[in-house]
């Protein structure tokens, strides 16, 4: 089970990095990486499950597949978006988009 | 009268429909749509005289009852159920109308003060066909808060005056206008929520039903006020209930100290009666007849039919309470009501005065209290409307209704400024009118159980004297002003509601027994377990 | 004899109601007549009181009553009803004679007001009130009757209300009596409680206090008693709730003369008399109503000794002659009270409604402006003097007869009283002598122009002096020492003869012929002639004292008025802070939620993570504290 | 034990409503990319309500077929590939609900919307179609795998109708913010299930729920680190205080349909979801995980509590429109959430009636309110609430139609709003949950405030003098529907109701398969 453990915790340090880089980078670009990360920290414990588990299965690796592929989409999506942005900002810093709620 | 006239539905309906043709009217027509909201509301008017004529107390209001189902909501019934044998578990709202004698002195109320409501409004110029179908809205929403038999109903009645209001208040208003009506949404909505919540707790404790039938036995819980009173008299519906809510002690006292709170702001009680200065001061006069003289009685009516009758034990118990709360109101509003240099403000602080006595009496527990505080509402409700109906006319002509820029106008306008004084005579307690029956029947029941708030009662009666004479003397009395000089003394229209409600005042006050035959039997169910409390 | 009339005694005060009623109704088109169905009202109802008085008289008629169901709640029962008996029949024949003079008198009086019509709605009213209020069966009835006359009274004295002074005088006397009011109320409030069935009429008090003594406590029973007089002092204007007759006067002469002098005032001589079951319950409230009527009388005859306004003077006297009635009542006599009640309703009108065609001639009130009027106004100077006689005790005129009852029964109760009321009746020939001197002797002082014009009174105004005056006259000897009829009457007991109080005779007269002669010695004979103003006076602050009236009005001002103003001020900034306060901070409370979450809302997105993230530590936290 | 289930024919007769979503999607993003330019885009919009009135069509369809089969005694319930998509009755009735709540959104753009703001006018109309298929997905999927995905679709297509006024810089922000809001949400919600799935060994919402037991009792840290990381990225993906942040801003960048969509159809698919896992899961669950439910409803109940507070609060200082229809969102999110915060005991089972009927009414008072503003702020060129002043005179109709959505968002009698809390705050009382009822009704008076600023605005500001208000016949029939069946709700909610209760019963719609 040590091995389950040591990715887990591997799992967690790397969505917390994500989570922690989307919080605090300012580059616009960084943060979208932050979120792939997460995202990537994610499939790490679901295949780490799928191995290690308590109850091995294949699922886990699907499960996996799918969020790789969903979460490619959401990144392409995401870098248009902030292509859009640039063009009309010129910026990519996240702490200049506060141009809402003012 | 034939039995299969649905007189009910047609006194609370009427005004609906009224509204809604004056909505197909066009705008400009104005004098069209103060005529149509006359008739409609004089219809209105008519029925519930009908109505009065036709009311035998000694039958009580059974054969008036008017029911039809209206929502009956199922709720999901699991398998848990099922296999007890339910086959039907809802939670159901009717449409159910009813009169006693403790909402028909509050119809007839209504019904008058609001004709003369529409009579009076002949001040009002900008947009008449809206503030006329509003007016007609909200009597719809007064009649059936006295008319509804069921807690749902009722408080969908009475969250229906709340948005009529806000815009009379809002639209039709002095400068303040917006802010008194924002103040009087926020207290009214705040009250209604608290009402909304004690009554769901009545439903699912004592609104809960479960018949036995052929196919098998039918859960209901109902806002149907007859059942809960079914069930409170039946020492087994605890046992009935099942899995439902137990009506227990703590429960009882949270419902019953909602239910003060929320009908609290609107009669009001101290200290919940911010709100209410300021629509007395902001509103057009019309308006404050209608809300003086009937919104606060809601309040009064809410607490008798559910606090009172639902939560008998109780109200026993808190009668000193309210005894003290009451002491307090007719005190502070008196005091208060010494000092204010604006007219309408001592007419607001005049009415928290005089709710208090209302309070007195409801805390005698006796019917003679409880029929002093019925006649006092129904006295000031009366009385002022009458006060705001000069106001209105006196606003009109000389644009202030402060009390240092008044003075003299019994010279240039004696018509206006004796029906002044005599609803001021009125408001102070004067035998022969009608505030003195309600104040009179009050302090005898409480004086019985409770001496000294009862004498702290009557010391307000003082109190009354001096801020009416302060200031209807300020207006009435003294030099004239030049600039009030020329000043034309009222129309017929404002005239005739004038002289109606003086007659009313008049005739109530030298012979109470025409409201207080109507009330007997009224509190008859509350006294029975008032007395079976005291007996065992 | 069987009672023909008595049960029509209802009528009485229905007739000035209709007149009351048709006179508001139709007051722009009634600007003559108007006063004329005012009088015949009046004159019916005085022809109604006297046939029932008659026929009372004639044989020891049975009281009758007669009334109806008012208010029936449950099982209680407000009946509304009359009674008559002696002393109702007595009150009735007194207060319809002297509404009905008023009102004839009144048409001279008040020939050029504009206002006449309402003027004459306002008696009317007052009369049916008036009326009522004595013919009540039961308290409640007789309270209805004693507000009624109260609002009367202030309609009137606030009848010419564009004068802040008229405005003003109202305001107080309607206030002031309502104090007594409140302990009228209060105490019917007492009896509604303790007395079995909750009766209230007075049959049933007089069954209750007199036989079955001990059906309520003694405690009660006195402050029942003391209550019942607290709503008597207040109307009556006995010490402390004096404060507002001598300011009445602001009203119409002829109404000073009706209400605050004849009628209305004595109608707490007169629940007294008709409660006095319950007083005679309790020796405690008699004394207080002795000592309190004593010392009003005193206290109101020094006052009455420096006003210079000649309405004042004559308001004053009949406070003290009001506490002589008091004093009467508190020493065991009613009837000695309702026969000075009696009396002194003929004189004191007459000497108001004298000083009314004074005002009305000379335009003023003030003594000092008046004198040598006694040649131009020779009715009304003589009719005045046969008041001044009257009011001043000197035999055997009415005054003396029944001032004489009063001081005998103060003598027998206790010599402190009896002192008081000797020293009292010296005093209150003493300025009356001065009132007359002022008024009808010596040179005009005030304006010469308007004095030589002045003139006698027309005879609408003067035939209704030559009335009272002869009945001041001659009234007395209903009731003397030596024949007491009009006590047997009343109480329905005989009285023996009281022989022994000739020194009592003796004693009153004298103090009243010595009070007369002072008054002739200080204001006739030895008056200086420049007009007394630059004499200097012994004790000037025992003067000052009496002219500013004991300070009373000012120490009620700092008393009860700054005080009640003082908590209406601070109640109002309690109510501003306190309560709209609590609700602007429940609404500030949600504001500022409000505001915190506006401050989160600042457009930057990793502020918004932040806030999230921080709150999901704080779920997290919540949910391990709970279980781990 | 591993079976193969493989998709049927018939599967995809019982896949028709997203099968035909799309199939319409494609279809007219092919015409959009073919028809020259100058035919009006307007005819995708038609487009795309026809594809949508054809998914509802075989919803109904689906319904019916379920009712028979529910008559005819068998199981009530079709369930595809091994239990990952489930046609019940709780899915069909959802899905019923996004697809008409999306085409009276659609509805409304037409003819509001403008070339000149949206030059990708095609693509904004046929991307709600994918968007509305990932709503149904969530609605109806059995298993964390197409749940997750269909989060993404939804996601992913929404991401890009709140950017569609490409010109605008805010809304380019917007659709930053929510990318970066939603990614981060998703990651948790995924990152949770990823828990789940660990330590239950299966990603199917049945096979979970057999193992849940078993896992709490073996690794009680994770399964509540699970539900933890789901609560929290559901509670951003819903908006629920103090997670909300985020909402005002998108929904004031986002083109006024798309934040009515958004507010609407989003948050109503993310509760799909939430009820989906957590009702199949934890909500029934007893003996060791009776202490893991009470824990995760107080955990909601405590968002529903800050985000009904919160957003009134919040809502009460705001001048923008949008934004405050944003922060009263956010109050309604909290109290459509009180429903699965509640017991469930033998006497209150109708947790999914009280949500799904105040949906229904928050659906029609908000996209009616939403189009009664896009037309509003279109005639004046801003969303502050000042574009209302006067609206009585100058669109009288359209005024009173406004007057009764937000009468039914303050929660007054006789609307729909009204009757939807009062269903629920009955559930809070037959539960003893008093503090979570008073709560909401606290709101509810002083939201009476925050809506009735914009009534204010109509009736009492001036405004006379302005033009009056031209307002499309779409956008028309919209606002008029919506105050209609906002009034139909509340004065005659038993139909509806007596409907769902026939259909949907716990049993049978969310807990087999």
């Amino acid at each position: 089970m040590s091995m389950l453990a040591s990715y887990l915790t591997l799992a967690a340090v790397l969505f917390c990095i994500g989570l922690y880089g989307v919080l605090t980078k300012r580059n616009a670009v960084v943060v979208l990486l932050c979120i792939e990360l997460m995202l990537g920290a994610v499939n790490l414990n679901l295949i780490a499950f799928a191995k290690y588990g308590v109850v091995p299965s294949l699922a886990g690796q699907i499960f996996s597949l799918f969020a790789i592929t969903v979460a490619a989409a959401e990144a392409a999506v995401g870098i248009a978006v902030l292509i859009v942005l640039y063009r009309s900002r010129a910026t990519v810093n996240v702490d200049e988009y506060d141009r809402l709620g003012r | 009268m034939p039995d299969n006239v649905p007189i009910l539905s047609f006194i609370v309906l009427i005004p609906l429909a009224g509204a809604l043709m004056l909505l197909l009217l066009p705008k400009d027509r104005g004098r069209l749509a103060r005529i149509s909201a006359i008739v409609f509301t004089g219809l209105s008017l008519l029925f519930a005289v009908w109505l009065y004529a036709d009311y035998q107390p000694a039958f009580g209001g059974a054969k008036y009852e008017e029911r039809a189902a209206w929502l009956s909501i199922p709720l999901n019934l699991e398998a848990g159920l099922r296999d007890q044998g339910v086959v039907s578990y809802r939670l159901a709202f009717d449409y159910h109308l009813g009169v006693d004698g403790i909402s028909l002195p509050l119809v007839l109320l209504t019904g008058a003060v609001s004709l003369m409501a529409a009579l009076g409004s002949v001040h009002i110029r900008k947009r008449r066909k809206a503030y006329y179908a509003l007016l007609l809205l909200l009597q719809t929403g007064m009649y059936g808060v006295f008319l509804a038999r069921d807690a749902g109903l009722f408080f969908i009645f009475f969250e229906l005056t709340l948005i009529p209001m806000f815009f009379l208040i809002g639209i039709w208003g002095d400068y303040g206008r917006e802010k008194a009506a924002n103040r009087f949404l926020v207290y009214n909505g705040l009250g209604s929520a608290v009402m909304l919540l004690a009554f769901l707790l009545l439903v699912a404790t004592l609104g809960f039903r479960a018949d036995e039938t052929a196919d098998g036995t039918i859960l209901t819980y109902s806002g149907n006020y007859d059942v809960m009173l079914a069930n409170l008299s039946d020492p087994n519906a605890a046992a009935n209930a099942g899995g439902a809510l137990s009506f227990t002690g703590g429960l009882k006292w949270s419902v019953f100290v909602l239910l003060l709170v929320a009908f609290g702001i609107k009669v009001p009680i101290f200290p919940l009666h911010a709100w209410m200065l300021r629509v007395h001061a902001e509103a057009p006069p019309p308006v404050v007849m209608i809300h003086a003289g009937v919104l606060l009685k809601m309040g009064v009516y809410g607490l008798i039919r559910f606090a009172g009758f639902l939560l008998p034990a109780q109200l026993e118990a808190a009668a000193p309470a309210i005894a003290a709360l009451g002491v307090i109101n007719v005190l502070y509003g008196a005091i208060l009501a010494c000092v204010q240099k604006e007219f309408k403000l001592v007419l607001a602080y005049s009415s928290i005065s005089h709710m208090g006595i209302v309070l007195l009496g409801l805390a005698s527990l006796s019917e003679i209290g409880f029929a002093g505080a019925l006649f006092q509402s129904v006295s000031h409700g009366l009385i002022s409307a009458l006060l705001f109906l000069v106001v209105g006319s006196l606003q009109e002509r000389t644009g202030t209704t402060r009390l240092t820029e008044l003075g003299g106008l019994a010279r240039s306008l004696p018509f206006t400024s004796g029906i002044l004084l005599t609803a001021g005579l009125a408001a102070l307690g004067l035998p022969g009118l009608s505030g003195f029956v309600g104040e009179l029947l009050a302090f005898l029941g409480l004086f019985a159980t409770m001496r000294w708030p009862t004498v702290l009662g009557v010391l307000g009666v003082l109190l009354a004297a001096v801020y009416v004479l302060r200031s209807v003397l300020a207006i009435a009395y003294g030099p004239l002003p030049a600039r009030f000089a020329g000043l034309k003394e009222a129309r017929f229209t404002e005239a005739l509601p004038m002289v109606a409600l003086t007659g009313l005042i008049v005739l109530l006050g030298v012979y109470p027994s025409l409201l207080t035959d109507l009330m007997e039997h009224g509190f008859a169910g509350l006294l029975r377990e008032l007395q079976t409390r005291a007996g065992g | 004899m069987r009672t023909v009339f008595s049960q029509y005694a209802w009528l009485a005060p229905l007739f000035p109601l209709a007149a009351f009623v048709v006179l508001t109704e139709l007051n722009r088109s009634l600007k003559r007549t108007g006063a004329f169905i005012a009088i015949v009202a009046s004159l019916a109802s005085l022809a109604l009181s006297l046939l029932i008085a008659f026929e009372r008289i004639g044989t020891g008629a049975e009281d009758y009553s007669g009334g109806f169901a008012w208010l029936t709640i449950g099982s209680v029962t407000l009946s509304a009803g009359f009674e008559v008996t002696n002393l109702t029949a007595l009150m009735l024949v007194i207060v319809s004679l002297v509404a009905f003079l008023v009102n004839l008198y009144s048409l001279g009086y008040m020939r050029d007001d504009e206002r006449k019509s309402v003027f004459y709605a306002y008696l009317s009213l007052f009369a049916c009130s008036m009326l009522g209020l004595v013919l009540a069966d039961n308290l409640l009835l007789l309270y209805i009757g004693w507000e009624l006359v109260g609002v009367c009274s202030f309609l009137l004295i606030g009848f010419w209300f564009h004068k802040p002074e008229a405005r003003a005088a109202a305001k107080k006397a309607f206030i002031v009596t309502r104090v007594g009011d409140l302990g009228l109320l209060i105490a019917i409030l007492l009896l509604f409680r303790y007395m079995p069935g909750h009766a209230l009429d007075f049959v049933s008090l007089h069954n209750v206090f007199d036989s079955q003594a001990g059906v309520i406590s003694t405690s009660i029973t006195t402050a029942i008693a003391l209550l019942l007089f607290l709503g008597a002092v207040g109307k009556s204007g006995q010490f402390p709730l004096h404060v507002w007759l001598p300011d009445a006067m602001e009203g119409p002469t002829p109404v000073s003369a009706l209400i605050h002098a004849a009628t209305m005032v004595a109608a707490g001589v007169f629940l007294v008399a008709r409660t006095y079951d319950i007083f005679e319950a309790s020796a405690v409230a008699l004394d207080t109503v002795a000592y309190i009527g004593a010392f009003t009388a005193l206290l109101a005859a020094t006052a009455a000794l420096k006003q210079n306004d000649i309405k004042r003077v004559l308001a004053y006297s009949t406070v003290s002659q009001l506490g002589y009635m008091m004093l009467a009542l508190g020493s065991g006599s009613w009837t000695a009270a309702v026969f000075h009640l009696f009396t002194h309703a003929f004189f004191k009108a007459l000497l108001f409604l004298g000083a009314g065609n004074v005002i009305h001639a000379l335009h003023t009130q003030d003594l000092r402006q008046m004198g040598g009027l006694g040649r131009r106004m020779k009715t009304t100077a003589w009719t005045f003097g046969a008041g001044v006689l009257a009011l001043s005790g000197v035999p055997p005129l009415a005054g003396f007869w029944s001032k004489d009852a009063v001081l005998a029964a103060a003598f027998e109760r206790h010599p402190l009283l009896f002192a008081a009321g000797i020293v009292t009746a010296c005093f209150t020939a003493l300025y009356m002598a001065r009132l007359f001197i002022l008024a009808f002797w010596g040179r005009p002082r005030g304006d010469a122009a308007l004095a030589a014009r002045a003139k006698e009174a027309p005879a609408v105004m003067t035939a209704p002096l030559l009335v009272l005056a002869a009945l001041s006259v001659a009234a007395g000897f209903v009731q003397t020492p030596f024949g007491s009829w009009l006590g047997a009457w009343l109480s329905g007991e005989a009285i023996p003869e009281q022989a022994e109080s000739v020194p009592v005779m003796a004693a009153s007269a004298a103090a009243g012929l010595l009070g007369l002669y002072l008054g002739w010695l200080l204001y006739g004979k030895g008056a200086p002639k420049g007009g007394g103003a630059g004499q200097t006076r012994p004790w000037p602050w025992l003067v000052r004292l009496i002219e500013r009236e004991y300070y009373l009005n000012e120490a009620y001002g700092y008393l009860f008025v700054k005080p009640l103003q003082g908590l209406g001020r601070a109640l109002r900034l309690f109510d501003g802070a306190v309560v709209g306060g609590a609700g602007r901070l429940a609404a500030g409370a949600v504001q500022a939620l409000g505001r915190l979450n506006s401050r989160l809302l600042s457009g930057q997105l990793q502020t918004y993570g932040l806030a999230a993230v921080i709150a999901a530590v704080v779920l997290m936290l919540a949910i391990a504290g709970r279980r781990f | 034990m591993i079976v193969f289930h493989t998709l049927t024919w018939s599967d995809a007769w019982y896949l028709a409503p997203e099968l035909a979503l799309v199939g319409f999607a494609l279809a007219l993003a092919v015409l959009d990319l073919m028809l020259p330019d100058r035919v009006n885009r307007d005819w995708i919009g038609w487009g795309t309500l026809l594809g949508l009135a054809v998914a509802a069509l075989f919803v109904s369809w689906h319904i019916c077929d379920l009712r028979r089969s529910e008559l005819a005694g068998e199981p009530a319930v079709r369930d595809l590939l091994y239990g990952s998509y489930l046609i019940d009755d709780f899915g069909n009735l959802l899905k019923l609900a996004f697809l008409g709540a999306t085409a009276l959104i659609v509805l409304a753009s037409l003819g509001t919307i403008r070339k000149d703001e949206i030059p990708i006018k095609g693509e904004f109309y046929y991307l709600v179609l994918p968007a509305v298929t990932g709503a149904m997905m969530m609605a109806s999927s059995g298993d964390l795998i197409t749940l997750f995905v269909g989060l993404e679709l939804l996601g992913v297509s929404s991401y890009a109708l709140v950017g569609a006024r490409k010109r605008s810089g805010l809304a380019g922000e917007a659709a930053f913010k929510y990318v970066v809001t939603g990614g981060t949400a998703s990651a948790f919600i995924l990152y949770g299930m990823s828990f789940l799935y660990g330590v239950t060994g299966s990603t199917g919402l049945a096979g979970i729920s057999r193992g849940l037991e078993q896992a709490v009792a073996d690794y009680r840290a994770l399964v509540y680190v699970a539900f933890f990381l789901m609560i929290v990225g559901f509670a951003l993906k819903l908006a629920l205080a103090p997670f909300h942040a985020w909402a005002p801003d998108v929904y004031e960048g986002a083109p006024t349909p798309v934040t009515s969509f958004l507010a609407v159809v989003a948050k109503g698919a993310a509760f799909a979801m939430l009820y989906r896992i957590f009702v199949r899961t934890v909500f029934l669950a007893d003996a060791e995980a009776a202490a893991l439910r009470e824990d995760v409803s107080l955990a909601l109940a405590a968002l529903a509590a800050a985000a009904i507070a919160v957003g009134t609060a919040g809502a009460l200082r705001q001048r923008n429109a949008k934004r405050l229809l944003a922060l009263s969102g956010v109050a309604n999110a909290g109290i459509l959430l009180v429903p699965l915060a509640l017991d469930t005991t033998i006497l209150h089972a109708s947790f999914f009636p009280e949500f799904l009927y105040y949906l229904l009414a928050y659906a029609f008072m908000n996209v009616g309110a939403f189009a009664v503003l896009t037309v509003v702020s279109r005639a004046s060129g801003k969303e502050e609430l000042s574009a209302f002043a006067g609206l009585y005179h100058r669109a009288p109709w359209t005024a009173g139609a406004m007057t009764v959505l937000l009468c039914s968002l303050a929660g007054l009698p006789v609307t729909g709003g009204f009757f939807g809390k009062l269903f629920i705050l009955f559930g809070t009382v037959q539960t003893k949950a008093y503090w979570l009822g008073a709560f909401m009704l606290a709101a509810t008076a002083v939201s009476y405030y925050v809506y009735f600023k914009i009534i204010r605005q109509m009736y009492m500001r001036a405004g006379a003098e302005e033009p009056a208000v031209r307002v499309p016949v779409p956008a028309g029939i919209v606002i008029w529907l919506c105050a209609a069946a906002t009034l139909a709700l509340g004065v005659l909610p038993r139909p509806v109701l007596d409907w769902i209760d026939g259909l949907f019963s716990i049993g049978a719609d969310m807990l087999t398969g």
